[in-house]
């Protein structure tokens, strides 16, 4: 309709918070662009780069991890109906909404200092804020196979393992994939929680925060677009799998 | 082959109550009811899938209530054929056989006689979501029958088809029971599918299965009301045809098109013509016939007629009834033109 | 089935996540409970005290502002097809993979020094993070009402203005409900973004932080008890209202 | 009263081509048409949530094709009611009133008014998920109805009801029509609707009105064939009805049931006899007829005979038509059975 003022308003109104979520990611690309020298430097930064392989080391390892536990429960959680079902899908949501200091004094408080300043204090940091991504997302995966198909591979001669391995999980790997992605990104942005639990190894997310309190803003900003491009480059793969499989 | 012995069980809001019969080799059974009886949780009870919560099934006199699916050797259909939509037609086809270490050459050689036979040799490289309707179905009645299963388990196979797509898989249906031999149980709410393809029928309401036997007797003779009501369909009548004749019993019937073999054909009751004298018109087919029973159904009479031996069910009205002068045992004759006869 | 042991083997194995949530939960909680007097001595600590109270109001701010701009941009991502709408969906979903340091780097490069360590630049951090939960529970929540509905109203006499607030906001209004409070959740979640951005005003979560670095694990534990259990009160809250809303 | 000109639109899959009609005050106008046909897009267009691509709208020969919803004053109820699932019945009703800040007292008084004329008094207070599919349909009628809309929009309005709601429900709205005397425009997929409810009905196929007029006119001379083949039903004959005889323009036909008044019965052609001399059967429906066509239509012949001024089209075989002799002009008996007789 050509005179629809009110939605014409409403997307007005809308418009301001797509341009602040917008603005800062452009503003801090283009103005590094400009800044290429410091960019370059940055990337010879042994410190920059020891910091960045230990981002995606952990956060890699984070992401393995949760497929591991979070796919069997994926599973579970689709298929079967028990109880306290609802309070397991509970749990497995609460890390959403938990101070990420918090979530780093709660793991020193039940793990104590076996786990301060190492791989597994972050990783386990990691885990705790980001696994529900990948459980989640199994979960939907696995309810979008229709059972059925489930049941005919039974009678047409597979085990119930076989079946779970050659007609659920390659139906249900889209959703899993695009979760173990989120799972990964929600990893590696985590600050918080690793800030408490372990500070060493240097993770970038760490020293971006670093650099920032000891140099100033000038000498944080690089790194800081290298993690942007890094995420959004994982962000555009993830949508244009998850719209690639949605079509498949 | 297949015996169920006594079978309950309860899932969701779909119950089975002692639910009991038996399915021979080679038989085509049909298990006919409306939706919501039960139908789909009986083949998926048969099929493994469920444990019922009490009675036995046996599969050749070994007890089969507890054994997991793919150990019962028996191929399960559903109703949305349920295609694995990551695999190529060949895939499916093949996937029992691979599942079960078969030689690759021997798998190709199984998929590529069963999809000539089915006649979708051409859609082999195809992925299940580019197939129509009708093509999924065979793929599916393919991807079971490779495994030359002991039985085959079809839930509502033509329910999602377009009639003309429904009318011809039917037939085919017929000439790859021939040619392959196996024993089916079917279940569907369409009458057409019973009579068509049925050698022996249960009628199964509300979770209970009513009544079992021959399609021309169960349709014939309902064993109660309920059965009656849920069937409408009165007159069925089997014979051999030749053309535009059908034979049967002795007596000679002009059917509406041309066909050749065993058919059954059915009329309604309401269109069968009663006179007390022989007329000429264009309804082609007149008997003489004998009035067994006369019942009132209110604003309609129902008169069960003898002609031949075979027995023809008519509606007439009251009025007609008094100036016929219509009693038991009294002869007249029964007429109906040959259009009005639906082939199955 | 009586004999599943593939599922019983899954359960068993995605058992491992769900104690992994719920145990530093259950811990951190029982072991203040014996440590009563601490925690009563934080709840008299002016600092704790108006470090909660900053945290309260700039999360409620927040969810407030990404109410007024988030609820219009729902409707129309819900309603309208236009060019670029895809892009858009993309953009407010962005927050959710870029690291939360990195998020303070962007705001501060982009609105410089203006928002340093102030209110402003608490809820323009949090904003940032959280608002996308408020456009895509509100985008689902007009998603899932009948067009017809409005359609109906329409030729009853309702003018476009008035079939919104009629029908379409108060149909849509427990998913905005819950968006809202998962907002509010995330945003008193924050930390590091807030670390950058805004120092001072000192937040609850900050203050975990802080005292931690200066007091160790047993004086930041109380107050991270105190969010923890505010944040899993807000987060029952929201299951109580989805769950109903989902019956109604 | 409603006057489309012209009008197309392309919206999805769906289209409207070159649509022209009128709907008269106080008619009830039927769209009749297969699912696809374009004809909820028709009524959305006219209700004013789409614009035409091209075309015009009027509404008492006020240009309407532009105005917002709100300000067409007339009623739409979508196929699924559209009940507002957060009001109670009682508010639906008053939507629209609320809306054009009635006093309280009156609109009060207004929706006790309609919900008694409806039936639905007793149901004021439930939420809209606890109604039936017929209680939801008289709350959609009622909401609508309260405002007196110039025009009340019916889409499919029992399309999604069980066949006695449904046969009750057109009863009834005949007699709300009688009460309330407000004119429709219904769009259907349902014969049986176009011809116990409709004034005139068009015809809609594949985006076109392909023919408008009297029911009794479309269904007895289709305009083609295409919509010869949509409508199936060849013989329907209008008369008063005086309990079981029908009077048709001069001619007596009993009928299977008891009615009164005006009523519209429908005889299939297939169920029609021929013979060349009067028969005593219990076909209690006899007429002389002239044999005005006869038509090929391969393994069957079409006839259109002249009973008292009333065309029927009856089928009979080709053997029949040789052996009978039929020729055009010929004078045969047509005879059917009362009880083959649908009564709309």
């Amino acid at each position: 309709m050509k005179r629809d003022y009110v939605t014409a308003f409403f997307a007005l109104i809308g418009t301001f918070l797509v341009l602040y979520i917008l603005l800062p990611l452009v503003v801090i690309i283009s103005k590094q662009l400009l800044d290429w020298e410091m960019l370059m430097k940055t990337l010879h930064d042994e410190l920059v780069l020891d910091s960045l392989k230990n981002s995606l080391l952990t956060s890699t390892a984070t992401m393995i991890i949760s497929l591991f536990f979070g796919v069997p429960l994926g599973y579970v959680l689709a298929r079967k109906d028990f109880r306290g079902k609802s309070f397991v899908q509970a749990v497995v949501d609460v890390p959403i909404v938990i101070p990420h200091s918090v979530v780093g004094i709660m793991l020193l408080v039940t793990f104590s200092n076996r786990i301060l300043d190492s791989y597994l204090g972050i990783i386990m940091a990691m885990l705790f804020v980001s696994a529900p991504f990948t459980i989640n997302a199994a979960r939907d995966g696995f309810l979008a196979v229709d059972e059925k198909l489930e049941h005919v591979a039974r009678t047409l001669g597979a085990s119930k393992l076989k079946a779970f391995f050659t007609v659920s999980l390659p139906l249900a790997l889209p959703s899993i994939f695009s979760g173990a992605i989120m799972t990964w990104a929600r990893a590696i942005s985590e600050v918080g929680a690793i800030l408490i639990v372990a500070y060493y190894p240097k993770t970038a997310q760490v020293l971006v925060m670093e650099y920032f309190n000891n140099y100033g803003l000038r000498a944080s900003r690089p790194i800081s677009v290298i993690l942007v491009l890094l995420s959004l480059t994982i962000f555009i793969v993830l949508r244009w799998l998850v719209g690639r499989s949605r079509n498949a | 082959m297949l015996r169920v012995e006594n079978v309950n069980k309860d899932w969701k809001e779909f119950k089975l109550r002692e639910i009991s019969f038996e399915v021979n080799k080679g038989e085509y059974f049909i298990i006919l009811g409306p939706s919501g009886a039960g139908k789909t949780l009986l083949l998926e009870v048969i099929a493994g899938i469920f444990i019922p919560d009490s009675g036995r099934i046996f599969m050749n006199d070994e007890d089969i209530t507890f054994l997991p699916p793919e150990k019962r050797d028996l191929a399960y259909i559903p109703q949305n054929y349920a295609l694995f939509p990551h695999m190529r037609v060949y895939d499916n086809i093949a996937y029992g056989l691979k599942v079960r270490k078969t030689p690759k050459s021997e798998v190709e050689k199984k998929v590529k006689e069963i999809a000539e036979i089915l006649g979708i040799s051409h859609l082999l490289h195809r992925k299940p979501k580019t197939l129509s309707g009708g093509e999924a179905q065979r793929v599916a009645i393919a991807r079971a029958l490779v495994l030359e299963p002991k039985l085959l388990l079809l839930d509502e196979p033509f329910a999602n088809l377009d009639v003309q797509t429904k009318a011809k898989l039917i037939q085919e249906m017929k000439r790859w029971r021939r040619e392959l031999n196996f024993t089916a149980l079917h279940v569907t709410h369409s009458f057409e599918e019973a009579v068509s393809l049925g050698d022996r029928v249960g009628v199964m309401l509300n979770g209970r299965l009513i009544q079992t036997g021959e399609v021309r007797e169960v349709f014939g003779k309902p064993k109660n009301e309920e059965v009656a009501r849920f069937l409408g369909f009165e007159n069925i009548i089997e014979g051999i045809a030749e053309g535009r004749i059908l034979k049967a019993n002795g007596i000679l019937i002009e059917l509406p098109i041309e066909v050749k073999g065993k058919v059954r054909i059915g009329i309604r009751p309401e269109e069968i013509i009663i006179s007390n004298e022989p007329i000429k018109t264009s309804a082609r087919n007149e008997f003489k016939a004998k009035v067994l029973a006369i019942e009132d159904l209110g604003s309609l009479i129902r008169l069960t007629l003898d002609i031949g031996g075979i027995e023809l069910k008519a509606f007439i009205t009251r009025s007609s009834l008094i100036e016929m002068a219509i009693k038991e045992g009294k002869e007249v004759y029964a007429s109906f033109k040959a259009t009005a006869i639906h082939v199955f």
